[in-house]
């Protein structure tokens, strides 16, 4: 995170939004928005009084509601920048009008509820697409309390409680009571590999996660016992299936291959009820704490930002690379490449490699000033044209465009042209021009029918 | 125990699957069926295991199981199931092939029992509960079955040793004979 | 030649990026099908213009297989739905005309489809096999010859 | 518009007071009930009731209720079995009808709200779990009386509507084993017990039930239930229209409830 | 009249194991528009290449035909062979006669015909092929990065190490993503921060 905020090549425009996104490899021209943070970037001296002093309190979306937060805040304390925002939803100057406690208080006069939103216009040569994923809402299980219970928690909450930078300081405890959890039950695939309540695919990072996590329970109450409800232990990774190897030997995680049917509350216990396949018989835990290994899942707006960047996306709302194997950080749109969890679950490891994967597919395309391009695209006769614009309705990149041209007599005349380098060379246009006035280079219809007269023969 | 599987592993399966028209090789064995059944500790295979012989085509085991008689047919099984197997139909259609095969079910209770019931319906038009509990109680010979709970309901006037009169009730024996004509059934 | 000896001869339009690669695939696991059928590479389905499938069957050949990614796959976002449309419509032509439907088939075969592509191959040689040669525009070009 | 109702096979023997309290609540809310005596086979109720004329076709069973319903969704989407059937049957059925239960009745074709207006005497005070058993939510996509299939709340919403508490509990959508209430009495005294136990954990005064199965296995069984397993719950079981009966100031005898086999009366004292 | 080079690949014995490939080269050599053809153990090796350089200016070619593996695989290496033997490298056609001819099919007489098939449909379409230019767009050398999680941060500092300015947007006030709410990682169980 530091790395990246004070390497001079980088700069970071957060609370900001990419709106718009035209042209083609080399040459995108791309429209942001930086909302307004209410708070003057270049005032904030990042003293913190004003979020101190805010009178509001709303769950903290970076606790993941585990803990609160004020109505200007920093989402945590290390924070890049350092500088507060203000949620206009809840802030009181917004909702009733009145309040202006942090204006009064901050002493670099840095908070501006007038300041607006600001539009950037920036042309870019390549754009990494790295939004990350969403966590499944576990709530859709009604048999697992469907959210009701307090006790019932996803990984990601576990892990604020047990980050020290979190609302309980790092300790960890019951949401319910603040008690220290002595009996914990994990459950794998939470919304993973469940094709009626969740999505079928393996989210691929929940079974080491939870390992971690028994180990870190271990770590920090000795006397907890943990018991992880799974169905496969997936522990493709270097070192993974010796660290889940370790939890279950030194960290005493007791591991009981099946589901669980269901959760319910007696007094201050959760009777959590599984299945162990290897033993053929039920299970009853009485548990302080359960943590859902809740799926991951794509951003659920991914598919705007598809659209915006004219990239394809899954039946699940990943962004669908060029090639699984060959080209996996690449896009069908030239100059657009994917990096992490956008494009499918993924853990760190593999993030990263992904990442670096589409850093260098950057630096490659940046490393010449011009790009060489295939000639494999359309042309279009205007002579013959009707101007029907049927193939500007079929053309995915939209690389055919009309322009005016003046006549040798001044006249001027619309007609239609291919951008040769937005063109992809499908040839969509080619079969759709009623006037036969398109041609794809390298593959025209004439070559066509004389391979057919060819084979005929 | 050796399992033989053969060429022909999955042709059980494949008739289980015909017969429910539930897909039985969808089941992945997570247990989650097993996890919420209420019946379990009565059963002689946890129902994830039923699924697992069908899907090993063990026959025999699957059909002299106690497993699908003992099905209370709650479905919090098929509600639960992630992969949407209907497990309690398969437990249903699993009863019926045993029967149609001569399989002697070791709980001749729930067959008896099943047995009145559709008879009950089929003479009387409806379900008459001291009828079916007095046949029932006769055939299995335990003749003082619930006798107190029978005394106490006789006293608050619930049962009585004269049962309605529905219409139709001719009816309803045309229809149990189609269907079983239609099904190509002699039971 | 003798009708004892004959052996349908069809084209398949393939889309480079996934029919045409699901037919490489076939060949590297070797998996056997018909030989009746010579491939030619389009970019997309949706370059296949109607006229190619005609022209296939004024010039004699039995048959014309075409191929492209499944719905929602794409390389080129939504070629394969301009083609589907048209197919569609190519189809009542061609059944009016007279065309035995088996003659002409569309299918959807990804890269990842190495056995469904034999599969294709297979069935639709067998069903261009059972209504025997194409003649419908024999004659008509006998005559304009 | 009367609704079709077909009171099943148990509302003439254990549980005559459902069928009773039923049709004084429903003349006391000014629902009209047509009565549809027929035999115990779905679909050709659905058809005899479609002859009568009627465009629903409500149950208080949940038994029952789970078969018309089931029957009725599944012939609506598979027209391949509706024809077979029909041929066997030897009727046609047309799909325009409605399949509700006791509870839609009272809950989506009344009206919560209204039912607030009905009551006389507000149940203040009294703790009352409601158990639905399985047949009244499963299988969810086809019968299910509430969104939620895993923690239904149609019930509760009437029962504080008359004024009463619903604690939190956990069994109501658990199996009682009613089909083995004769064949394997032992796993129903087992499963019945369960659930007696969850209602006296969540600190219950009595359970509140939708289905006379239900019923029959919680208020019959409970004294061989203290033999065999040594507790003697005494827990009331009430049916849901009995307890808005009671609400609606009508008398605990007029209701029927004298003839359960666990007594409400202590229960109740007062409140009629 | 054109001067079409065919150049048949036995690819070892993957293709002439199924094709009677010297048989084709005589056949084809004697098709209208066919100056030269030949067969040749491997193509795509140096000797194989050479053989093709060699013969364009021999036989002054003017187009060219490879029959071996599928161009998915080998386009590109013939391309830039017959550029670098003085022709336009759109001047190339390929027949696919390993994948979708001598591996799918047993019967040698009906391959043999059907690779003949393929080459001949390869020939006359690069008959009719144009020489095609490439063409050059200018690359604009900053990038931007959309999102602030440990991928957007990964690639942003890999791009700007190599040298060329990013910008980085990330749309919740901070960057770190996910990565800033975890507390240790598997499997070394180091900090995330």
């Amino acid at each position: 995170m530091v790395e990246s905020s004070q390497n001079e090549n980088i700069e970071i425009l957060t609370y900001s939004e990419v709106e718009e996104v035209s042209g083609y490899i080399g040459n995108f021209d791309v429209r942001i928005r930086k909302k307004a943070r209410l708070v003057d970037m270049k005032k904030c001296t990042g003293c913190g009084t004003c979020y101190q002093k805010c009178p509001v309190k709303v769950p903290s979306e970076f606790d993941m509601e585990t803990g609160m937060r004020k109505a200007i805040y920093i989402p945590f304390p290390q924070a890049v920048p350092n500088v507060p925002v203000i949620d206009k939803v809840n802030c009181r100057m917004f909702t009733k009008g009145k309040c202006q406690i942090c204006q009064k208080l901050c002493q670099a006069e840095a908070v501006d509820y007038e300041q607006e939103d600001e539009v950037i216009e920036d042309k870019f040569g390549a754009v990494v697409v790295a939004t990350g994923y969403d966590l499944f809402d576990a709530s859709v299980y009604g048999e697992y309390g469907g959210g009701r219970f307090k006790d019932v928690i996803s990984g990601l909450q576990l892990e604020r409680l047990i980050s020290p930078a979190g609302p309980t300081g790092g300790h960890i405890v019951r949401p319910s009571d603040g008690k220290e959890p002595k009996n914990v039950v994990f459950i794998q695939c939470v919304g993973s590999r469940d094709p009626e309540k969740g999505f079928p695919y393996c989210s691929s990072v929940c079974c080491m996660y939870t390992a971690k996590h028994a180990v870190l329970l271990k770590e920090h109450i000795p006397d907890v016992q943990t018991n992880i409800f799974y169905m496969d232990i997936r522990s493709a990774g270097k070192n993974y299936e010796q660290f889940v190897q370790r939890t279950m030997e030194q960290y005493g995680a007791l591991y009981i291959r099946g589901r669980v049917s269901k959760i319910y509350q007696r007094g201050d216990k959760l009777i959590v009820k599984g299945a162990d396949t290897l033993a053929g018989s039920q299970v009853e835990v009485e548990a302080d704490l359960v943590v859902l290994a809740t799926a991951i899942t794509a951003r659920h707006d991914s598919k705007e930002l598809a659209k915006i960047l004219g990239i394809p996306y899954d039946q699940f709302g990943f962004f669908t690379e060029l090639h699984p194997k060959l080209a996996p950080v690449e896009t069908v749109t030239s100059g657009v490449f994917l990096a992490g969890a956008c494009q499918s679950p993924k853990d760190i490891p593999d993030t990263v490699a992904a990442a670096s994967g589409a850093a260098v597919k950057v630096a490659a395309l940046f490393s010449g000033d011009f790009l060489s391009m295939e000639p494999l695209v359309s042309t279009i006769d205007t002579s013959v044209c009707s101007m029907c614009k049927a193939c500007m309705e079929v053309c995915p990149y939209n690389a055919i465009q009309e322009e005016e041209i003046t006549l040798r007599d001044g006249t001027k005349k619309k007609q239609l042209k291919v951008l040769e380098s937005v063109c992809h060379g499908c040839g969509a246009c080619v079969s759709t021009c009623r006037s036969s006035c398109i041609m794809l280079k390298g593959m025209t219809d004439e070559q066509i029918f004389e391979e057919l007269m060819a084979v005929a023969q | 125990m050796i399992y033989q599987l053969n060429a022909d592993v999955r042709n059980f399966g494949k008739t289980i699957s015909q017969l429910s028209d539930v897909d039985i090789y969808t089941c992945y064995q997570c247990g989650k069926c097993t996890a919420g059944c209420p019946i379990v500790m009565e059963m002689s295979h946890t129902p994830n295991q039923i699924m697992r012989l069908i899907q090993l085509g063990l026959k025999e085991d699957v059909l002299n199981s106690l497993t699908p008689w003992l099905c209370a047919a709650c479905e919090t099984c098929t509600t639960r199931c992630p992969k949407g197997v209907d497990i309690a139909k398969i437990m249903d259609t699993l009863r019926i092939l045993a029967r149609k095969e001569g399989y002697q079910s070791k709980e001749p209770n729930v067959v008896n029992f099943n047995d009145i019931f559709l008879n009950c319906i089929k003479d009387k038009g409806r379900l008459q509960e001291t009828h079916l509990a007095m046949v029932y109680n006769l055939k299995t010979r335990q003749f003082f079955k619930d006798a107190d709970i029978g005394r106490k309901l006789f006293m608050k006037g619930k049962i009585s040793l004269s049962s309605d009169k529905i219409k139709g009730t001719d009816a309803m024996k045309s229809i149990f004979e189609r269907s079983r004509a239609f099904l190509g059934k002699g039971e | 030649m003798e009708e004892t000896k004959w052996e349908p001869k069809v084209v398949g339009f393939l889309c480079h990026w996934c029919s045409y690669a699901g037919a490489d695939l076939t060949g590297s696991s070797r998996m056997e099908y018909p030989h009746n059928i010579r491939i030619i590479r389009v970019p997309c389905s949706g370059r296949i213009d109607p006229m190619f499938i005609l022209r296939a069957l004024q010039n004699g050949l039995d048959g014309v297989l075409v191929s492209g990614c499944h719905p929602g796959d794409c390389h080129y976002q939504s070629g394969n739905f301009h083609a589907r449309r048209k197919f569609a419509v190519t189809r009542k032509l061609l059944e009016y005309v007279g065309i035995e439907p088996e003659r002409v088939q569309f299918s959807w075969v990804a890269a990842s489809e190495g056995p469904k592509m034999a599969q294709v191959v297979k069935e639709f040689v067998e069903g261009v096999r059972k209504v025997g040669p194409n003649r419908l525009f024999k004659d008509e070009r006998k005559d304009g010859e | 518009m009367a609704y079709g109702y077909y009171p099943g096979c148990s509302s003439h023997g254990t549980a005559k007071e459902y069928d009773i309290s039923t049709k004084k609540v429903c003349e006391r809310l000014g629902l009209k009930l047509e009565e549809v005596l027929a035999l115990a086979l779905p679909f050709r109720n659905l058809v005899l009731a479609e002859k009568q004329g009627l465009d629903s076709i409500m149950s208080t069973c949940s038994a029952c209720y789970n078969r018309l319903k089931v029957a009725h969704e599944t012939l609506k989407r598979a027209p391949e079995i509706l024809n077979r059937i029909s041929e066997i049957v030897g009727e046609p059925y047309n799909k325009t009808l409605k399949v509700i239960h006791f509870l839609d009745l009272i809950s989506k074709e009344f009206g919560v709200e209204k039912i607030k207006e009905s009551v006389m005497k507000p149940l203040t005070g009294l703790k009352a779990v409601s158990y639905y058993g399985c047949l009244l939510t499963r299988p969810p996509e086809l019968v299910s009386i509430d969104p939620d299939a895993e923690n239904p709340t149609i019930m509760e919403e009437i029962i504080e509507a008359l004024g009463a508490e619903t604690p939190y509990w956990s069994h109501k959508t658990e199996c009682c084993g009613a089909s083995f209430a004769l064949s394997r009495t032992d796993i129903v005294l087992r499963l019945t017990n369960e659930i007696l136990k969850a209602a006296r954990f969540a600190d219950a005064d009595c359970i509140v039930v939708a289905c006379p199965l239900c019923f029959a296995n919680l208020d019959m069984r409970q004294s061989q239930i203290a033999s065999k397993y040594g507790v003697n719950y005494s827990l009331p079981v009430l049916f849901i229209s009995e307890l808005m009966g009671i609400a609606m100031g009508m008398g605990y005898k007029e209701l029927g409830i004298d003839k359960h086999i666990v007594s409400a009366k202590d229960l109740l004292k007062g409140k009629e | 009249m054109s001067r079409i080079g065919v150049f048949i690949c036995h690819c070892g014995v993957n293709i002439s194991s199924t094709v009677d490939v010297e048989k084709i080269a005589e056949e084809l050599a004697k098709e209208d528009g066919v100056a030269f053809a030949t067969e040749y153990k491997y193509m795509c090796s140096d000797p194989g290449q050479k053989i093709i350089k060699d013969a364009i200016k021999e036989h002054n070619l003017d187009g060219i035909v490879v029959a071996s593996c599928s161009p998915r695989l080998h386009e590109r290496t013939f391309q830039l062979c017959i550029e670098a033997g003085g022709l336009n490298r759109y001047k190339l056609e390929m027949a696919n006669i390993r994948e979708q001819c001598s591996w799918v099919h047993k019967d040698k007489e009906f391959a043999t015909e059907k690779a003949k098939d393929l080459i001949k449909m390869a020939v006359a379409k690069v008959r009719k092929n144009q020489p095609l230019t490439r063409f050059s767009i200018p690359v604009f050398k900053k990038a931007l990065v959309i999102g602030g999680g440990i991928a957007g941060m990964q690639a942003s500092i890999d791009i700007a190490k190599a040298g060329y300015k990013v910008t980085l947007v990330e749309r919740t006030p901070t960057i770190g993503g996910r990565m800033a709410q975890l507390d240790k990682t598997f499997p070394t169980l180091d900090c995330s921060a």
